[in-house]
């Protein structure tokens, strides 16, 4: 029941409801073809996004997090996306000090019409991941994957 | 079917005889069929079966028509060349779908008045994979290479890069629609390997030998000769071996790109077999 | 290589058709203090015949030009003939393709490093010297001389490969000219093509499209085209007796922007060449000369009617007798 | 607690490449799953009442139902769990349509991830709690943004349903670009004689306020509550004591001032009256050329006006109101096609866009309804019509096609022949399109009747010659270079969202393309609705169309704000923070983070805790990821329930 061993790695994203998911739905509608990986969350705003969600979900075993908001100007809720931007660029660079690799989390930002361009960014995304492999951790972080055990 | 009331006239506007289909005129011809399914040869499809099985060039049969406005063949559509219109795109790196035959590069292509065939009509023909018709028209040879067509294509294509292509296409299968453009390339080229640089009056020698035009640009002679404009002797230059050797492998073939990509991985293979070993 | 020093490829036309250009090159580029390094050993580029039969054999002769600039230490290179600026830059840009560069290296079997370029010395001129350096080194402005820029199709375009002024509309030959004090008319044909290197092959070809250019510059009542392609300047010039014996009924000089550039800069006339073209450029001066004469006989009425005005003012306000002074001076002046 | 799930075929979008009835059966093992199976159309009426059936059967608490995007459906759905008794809160949705079955073709892996996005909707479920709306009063009000045809339409429509209307209109008059047509397409009839009545009806229309020569400053709150700030900008004339003699447009000495309204056809003063039938019908002074800013000597005007309403010293004013729905109606403008070199870039006085021409054809134009050539004022024999001047251009990013140049084009056509029997016309074009009613016959008439010229092809170069401008272009049809000695060109230029449409957007805080046209909330369900509940859309800021379809959807804008502000109470929506005050510690983050500050400090026996004001939280859950303790929770999305999916992923 989890992901297809050797065809799927996983790929969780944080998707704004407004236009991140919005630009998915488009890319649907569109019938832009993507990789399956990635499962959606869907959130009322970048901003209601908790860095402390995507070390969970990375803890967790997911060999890749992806969150996306409104372009800069455009959050329905005005400001949402620029807490997110802020908090998310801190967490970007703290990830090496959990002994996380930093290219397994990205966050990128998507209107409600940019389904095309939303294809691109998970073909992308996705590749890189299967690029990196699945999760493991470095082996100075011996209490993240006892950590991880647990969770499992 | 009931004839719908108002609607008593069919869409060919006649009255309809009661209880007929009003689609339908009574009597007309059944919608001609291809009934004993012959091969689909290019420009016979409504000739009659005896034309289309004769594979002589008896006189039934039109040579391959290259003169605009002579006749219309009729062009059989799924005699389409799909692997002349990949090998214009790979050479040219367009994607000829995205033309939508707005008529700019006519428009705007200095030659138009020469050509037998305009630039959008090339672009057409490439469309529909008509292969004969676009190597052996006078088009692809006239253009200047002016690059106006790609400068103002709304679709950004690079329609100069694929006259280009259709012309390097019609060299290399020897079809020479217009043999002075063929012969001034010849003698340009020939003048370079020669002297390493292009000599002008090594170039209309040679010119007036391909084509037997004796008497081209005669007249300018007094205008530039007295004043040392135009040079008897070549200015040869010490590589001019070097020069000639790179004209001689293109003729040979050297740069191919499915020689050359062979070679690539062929390197490729030596270099990372090579590199497996330095490492481990 | 200094900002001030290029190596130079004068492309083989400098050595026949377009001696006068190659001249007047060297001189104006010497005023401006801009050092040439001539490429040793340099060959054709191919022009238009060898792109016509395969951009990789066009893009191999240009590679041995630059390998050849490589062997005397020359990164930058600078030509005259925009035919020429573009098989070389074409070449550059259709190398950085890993498959297009190894093909070309199947046929010059000479590396290439990479970090080479080429200007057209027009560009040089406009870009890297500046119009202001060339206004102050003109000591004969062409005051009174009417002149159409023409740039060929070839300078511009295409656009994302030249990356030089406007595709449709160029500048630079216009400003240029105006900081020589000419007076410059907007010629809408002015990336038209010529015929380019179908004047041989294909007969009807430059009387039909150099003839509207030389129709249009003649209708405009233009003394001179000024050009920087020895191509255009050989179908406009050199050709212009076969277009007027097809029915052109105005005679139009063409000389090069950099022979103007000489004769403005004070040049003699060795370096002007002016008699290496083929239509006489000396009507054309006499009737700047006339021009000139005309519009300093009118600056220097609007001056004293200015002054007339003022004294007169001056008159109204002061004591009455400046009035009879001013009036005698108009009187003398009249 | 007691789980149904219900998969949905959604016909072969969903079935076609997900295998519905093993999802299902996985779906089943699920915890607390009572009841799971696969339906053909969950959104239909039958799939409504089995979901129906189905919960009163086996007693269920809670539904998911796994089929195309909540965006769409879940409101459906919801109504349909509350029809069955249960809160709608108790509901989740799985996008097995949109972001499984139509963007791949694996069947196993379309299966797998279908199956997982329900094991997340479950786990999330069982987190749910029953959450009740509450209710708020509704501001009677609403603002149309914009004063052309479509604005027209839908404040005339409120209005008359009783609504009270403010419209704001960023020029000195009403009308839009329809007020400068000479003539409407397909019936030819005159254009300000079937919109000045309308304009008239808004002028004096009792419930619609006219702020015209305004903008809007700002807007905050929410649907029901909007605060509006509008910009009264300075018009340097007194609107309440001009009369509109137009005295002072006579007098004024700065002749050269560019005329916005004619679009530089002629010259004007700087002191106008748009138009002679404009609403209002005021003066007001272009301070950019009038001589009394620039120069600070002058006021020939102010001596001149009879009721003295010239005031120099006018700054812009402020207007606060509270409105219910904001309709935004602004329009389109013409792109700035002098990219076009090729076309001469502007420099040619003879090439002129099509809007300049229609003002040349209006007898109330700058021409008096003369066609003048604007470099020698003669009277032109042959006019060329260019096409798709920036509409389907790639090379200058306007892949689009803008709609109503092709009528427009044959209606110039049309009124050149009448207004210059023995002129002739050319149109140079691609495609005609002319879908609408009456539209192609339209078209067919100005080529048969009005002998028409009508090239197949595009326009390559326009260059003067002498006079003439020789338009060199190509006829695809018989396959050469053609080329026209024409006395006038005429640009059909494309068009793009009005200038400024972004910056209102952001405004709006509604979503905008690239070229600045508004987002609706479905291109083909939603098309005056935007995402942003409150704010609706008429006329060519959503998309260009023509007037039918703008005057169309300004009564569709106006019915759907009517539908919305008729209630006076509207639910607010539950989905909004919450604070548990034994975790709160009274930071005051949460207060600080909330762009709607929503929540304030309330003293609880002695201590400071944070308490939010429901009717303004938004449920953007900025608080929540704020909070150090975590004493602030969304409702629906608590930090329990996301990470409950998230948990529902990395535990398998």
């Amino acid at each position: 029941m989890s992901v297809l061993k050797e065809k799927e790695l996983r790929v969780i994203g944080f998707l704004c409801n407004w236009c991140s998911y919005g630009g998915a739905d488009t890319a649907g509608v569109g019938r832009f073809a993507q990789p399956t990986d990635l499962r959606i969350v869907r959130v009322p705003c970048s901003g209601r996004i908790n860095p402390l969600f995507v070390l969970k979900a990375l803890l967790g075993g997911a060999d890749g997090v992806l969150v996306s908001g409104c372009h800069p100007r455009d959050c329905h809720y005005a400001e949402g996306n620029f807490y997110a931007r802020r908090r998310l660029e801190v967490l970007k660079g703290f990830l090496p000090v959990l002994g996380i690799d930093p290219r397994r989390f990205e966050y990128t930002w998507v209107s409600a019409s940019e389904g095309q361009r939303w294809q691109h960014v998970v073909t992308t995304f996705t590749a890189n991941i299967h690029a990196l492999g699945p999760a493991s951790f470095s082996p100075e972080a011996r209490e993240l994957q006892i950590l991880n055990a647990a969770a499992r | 079917m009931q004839p719908c009331g108002r609607l008593g006239r069919n869409l060919r506007g006649s009255r309809t005889a009661e209880g007929v289909p009003c689609h339908r005129r009574p009597g007309s011809a059944p919608v001609f069929a291809n009934p004993q399914g012959l091969s689909p040869v290019r420009g016979e499809a409504n000739a009659p079966a005896f034309v289309r099985k004769c594979k002589k060039q008896c006189a039934f049969k039109l040579r391959n028509v290259t003169k605009r406005g002579e006749c219309m063949e009729t062009v059989l559509l799924n005699g389409r060349d799909d692997a002349f219109i990949r090998a214009v795109e790979e050479s040219s790196g367009q994607v000829v779908a995205r033309c939508y035959q707005c008529g700019n590069c006519t428009a705007g292509c200095p030659m138009s008045f020469a050509y037998d065939y305009s630039v959008s009509q090339v672009m057409r023909l490439i469309q529909a994979g008509q292969k004969d018709a676009v190597l052996s028209s006078k088009a692809v040879w006239l253009c200047a290479a002016c690059n106006t067509c790609s400068q103002r294509c709304p679709n950004e294509i690079n329609v100069a890069g694929v006259m280009d292509a259709c012309r390097q296409m019609a060299r290399r299968e020897k079809k020479f629609a217009v043999r002075a453009m063929r012969a001034f390339v010849d003698a340009f080229l020939d003048s370079v390997k020669f002297n390493g640089r292009s000599h002008e009056v090594g170039i209309m020698a040679l010119y007036m030998l391909y084509t037997g035009r004796v008497w081209t640009d005669v007249e300018l002679a007094p205008k530039v000769l007295p004043k040392g404009k135009m040079p008897l002797l070549p200015h040869r230059i010490k590589g001019r071996s070097e020069v000639a050797a790179i004209i001689d492998r293109y003729k040979q073939g050297l740069s191919d790109p499915e020689r050359v990509r062979a070679r690539l991985a062929k390197d490729a293979g030596a270099e990372s077999g090579k590199g497996k070993e330095a490492v481990s | 290589m200094s900002k001030a020093t290029f190596g130079y490829f004068p492309g083989c036309s400098g050595l026949g058709t377009s001696l006068e250009y190659e001249r007047s090159t060297r001189a104006v580029c010497r005023e401006l203090g801009l050092t040439l390094w001539d490429i040793p050993d340099w060959n054709c580029c191919g022009s238009t015949p060898a792109h016509t039969v395969d951009p990789v054999l066009s893009s191999a002769l240009s590679a041995r030009v630059f390998a050849q600039g490589e062997t005397a230490g020359i990164r930058d290179v600078v030509t005259p003939c925009p035919s020429c600026l573009s098989n070389l830059r074409n070449a550059l840009e259709h190398m950085e393709d890993e498959l297009f560069a190894a093909r070309v290296e199947a046929l010059t079997e000479r590396p290439l490093e990479a970090g080479h370029s080429v200007k057209s010395v027009l560009q040089v001129i406009v870009e890297d010297i500046g119009l202001d350096k060339v206004k102050e080194r003109v000591r004969r402005p062409l005051v009174g001389l009417r002149a159409v820029p023409y740039y060929g199709c070839l300078m511009t375009r295409p656009e994302k490969i030249m990356r030089f002024d406007d595709p449709e509309n160029p500048q630079s030959l216009d400003l240029l000219l105006q900081a020589l004090g000419a007076e410059v008319l907007p010629f809408p044909l002015k990336v038209d093509c010529c015929g380019g290197s179908l004047g041989i092959p294909v007969r009807e070809s430059v009387p039909r499209l150099s003839g509207r250019i030389l129709e249009l510059a003649g209708e405009l009542g233009a003394d001179v085209i000024v050009v920087a392609c020895p191509l255009c300047q050989m179908n406009l010039d050199l050709r212009q007796g076969q277009i007027r014996a097809k029915g052109l009924d105005y005679t139009v000089p063409v000389p090069y922007f950099t022979q103007l550039m000489a004769y403005a800069f004070g040049l003699g006339d060795e370096e002007a060449a002016f008699k290496l073209l083929a239509e006489d450029i000396s009507p054309a001066f006499s009737c700047m000369q006339r021009r000139a004469g005309e519009i300093k006989a009118e600056e220097a009425r609007v001056a004293a009617l200015a002054a007339q005005k003022a004294a007169a003012k001056a008159g109204r306000t002061g004591s009455g007798q400046s009035q009879a002074k001013s009036a005698g001076a108009a009187g003398g002046e009249a | 607690m007691r789980i149904g799930v219900f998969i949905c075929h959604c016909g072969s979008n969903i079935a076609g490449t997900v295998d519905c009835a093993s999802v299902a059966s996985v779906a089943s093992t699920y915890p607390d799953v009572a009841y799971a199976t696969d339906i053909m159309y969950a959104c239909a009426e039958p799939g409504q009442d089995a979901i129906i059936a189905a919960i009163k059967e086996h007693r269920l608490t809670g539904v998911v139902v796994a089929s195309c995007t909540p965006r769409m459906h879940e409101p459906t759905f919801r109504k349909t769990v509350e029809r069955a008794g249960l809160n709608r809160y108790m509901f989740e949705m799985a996008n097995i349509r949109e972001h499984v079955s139509w963007i791949g073709k694996d069947m196993e892996a379309n299966t797998n991830k279908a199956s997982e996005l329900v094991r997340m909707a479950v786990s999330k479920l069982r987190l749910n709690r029953e959450l009740k709306p509450k209710s708020f009063p509704v501001t009677k009000r609403l603002l149309v943004v914009g004063g052309g045809v479509a604005g027209i339409q839908a404040a005339l429509d409120a209005a008359d349903a009783g609504l009270e209307v403010l419209m704001v209109e960023k020029q000195p008059t009403i009308g839009g670009k329809m007020a400068k047509l000479d003539k409407t397409f397909p019936t030819v009839d005159c254009s300000s004689c079937i919109l000045g009545p309308r304009m008239v009806d808004v002028a004096q229309h009792p419930n619609i306020t006219l702020y015209a020569y305004s903008e809007v400053e700002s807007i905050s709150g929410y649907v029901g509550n909007f605060d509006v700030k509008i910009r009264k900008k300075a018009a340097y004339v007194d609107w309440s004591k001009c009369t509109g003699c137009g005295l002072c447009t006579e007098k004024c000495p700065s002749k050269k001032s560019y005329d916005r309204f004619n679009e530089g056809v002629g010259p004007t003063t700087a002191i106008i009256i748009p138009f002679p039938q404009a609403i209002p019908k005021k003066a007001s002074i272009e301070r950019e050329y009038c001589r009394q800013f620039n120069t600070g000597k002058c006021g020939v005007c102010a001596k001149v006006c009879p009721t003295g309403a010239i005031n120099y010293e006018m700054q812009d004013e402020f207007i606060d109101a509270k409105v219910g729905g904001i309709v935004a109606a602004t329009g389109y403008d013409l792109m700035d096609w002098t990219v076009y070199q090729e076309y001469g870039g502007g420099r040619y006085p003879d090439v002129v866009t099509s809007l300049q021409y229609e003002r040349m054809l209006s007898a109330s134009g700058p021409t008096g309804g003369h066609i003048k050539r604007p470099s020698d004022g003669e009277e032109p024999k042959d006019v060329v019509f260019i096409q798709c001047v920036g509409s389907r251009d790639v090379s200058i990013g306007r892949p689009y096609c803008s709609g109503f140049c092709c009528m427009y084009t044959a209606k110039q056509a049309i009124l050149t022949k009448d207004h210059i029997p023995d002129s002739h016309s050319y149109v140079f074009y691609m495609d005609i399109r002319s879908p609408g009613k009456g539209y192609d016959e339209f078209t067919r008439r100005v080529q048969e009747e009005y002998q028409a010229r009508y090239i197949r092809g595009r326009v390559s170069m326009v260059y003067p010659k002498g006079k003439k401008l020789i338009v060199r272009g190509a006829d695809t049809l018989m396959g050469t270079q053609v080329e026209v000695e024409a006395d006038l060109v005429v640009l059909a230029v494309g068009a793009e969202a009005a200038k400024g449409a972004p910056h209102l957007a952001e405004k709006l805080r509604i979503s905008y393309d690239s070229y600045g046209f508004f987002m609706e909330g479905h291109p083909k369900l939603r098309p005056v609705e935007t995402n942003t509940a409150g704010v609706f859309l008429a006329g060519a800021c959503q998309g260009l169309k023509d007037i039918p379809s703008s005057v169309a959807q300004g009564s569709a804008a106006a019915a759907k704000a009517l539908a919305l502000l008729s209630r006076d109470m509207l639910d607010s929506d539950p989905q909004i923070a919450a604070v548990n005050v034994n975790r709160c510690v009274g930071c005051r983050k949460c207060i600080e983070v909330c762009p709607f500050k929503a929540i304030q400090e309330i003293d609880l026996r002695g201590q400071p805790k944070a308490e939010v004001i429901e009717t303004v939280c938004q449920g953007c859950g900025l608080c929540n990821a704020t909070c150090p303790q975590g004493a602030i929770q969304l409702s629906h999305f608590t930090d329990n329930q996301l990470l409950a999916e998230v948990e529902a992923l990395c535990r398998f």
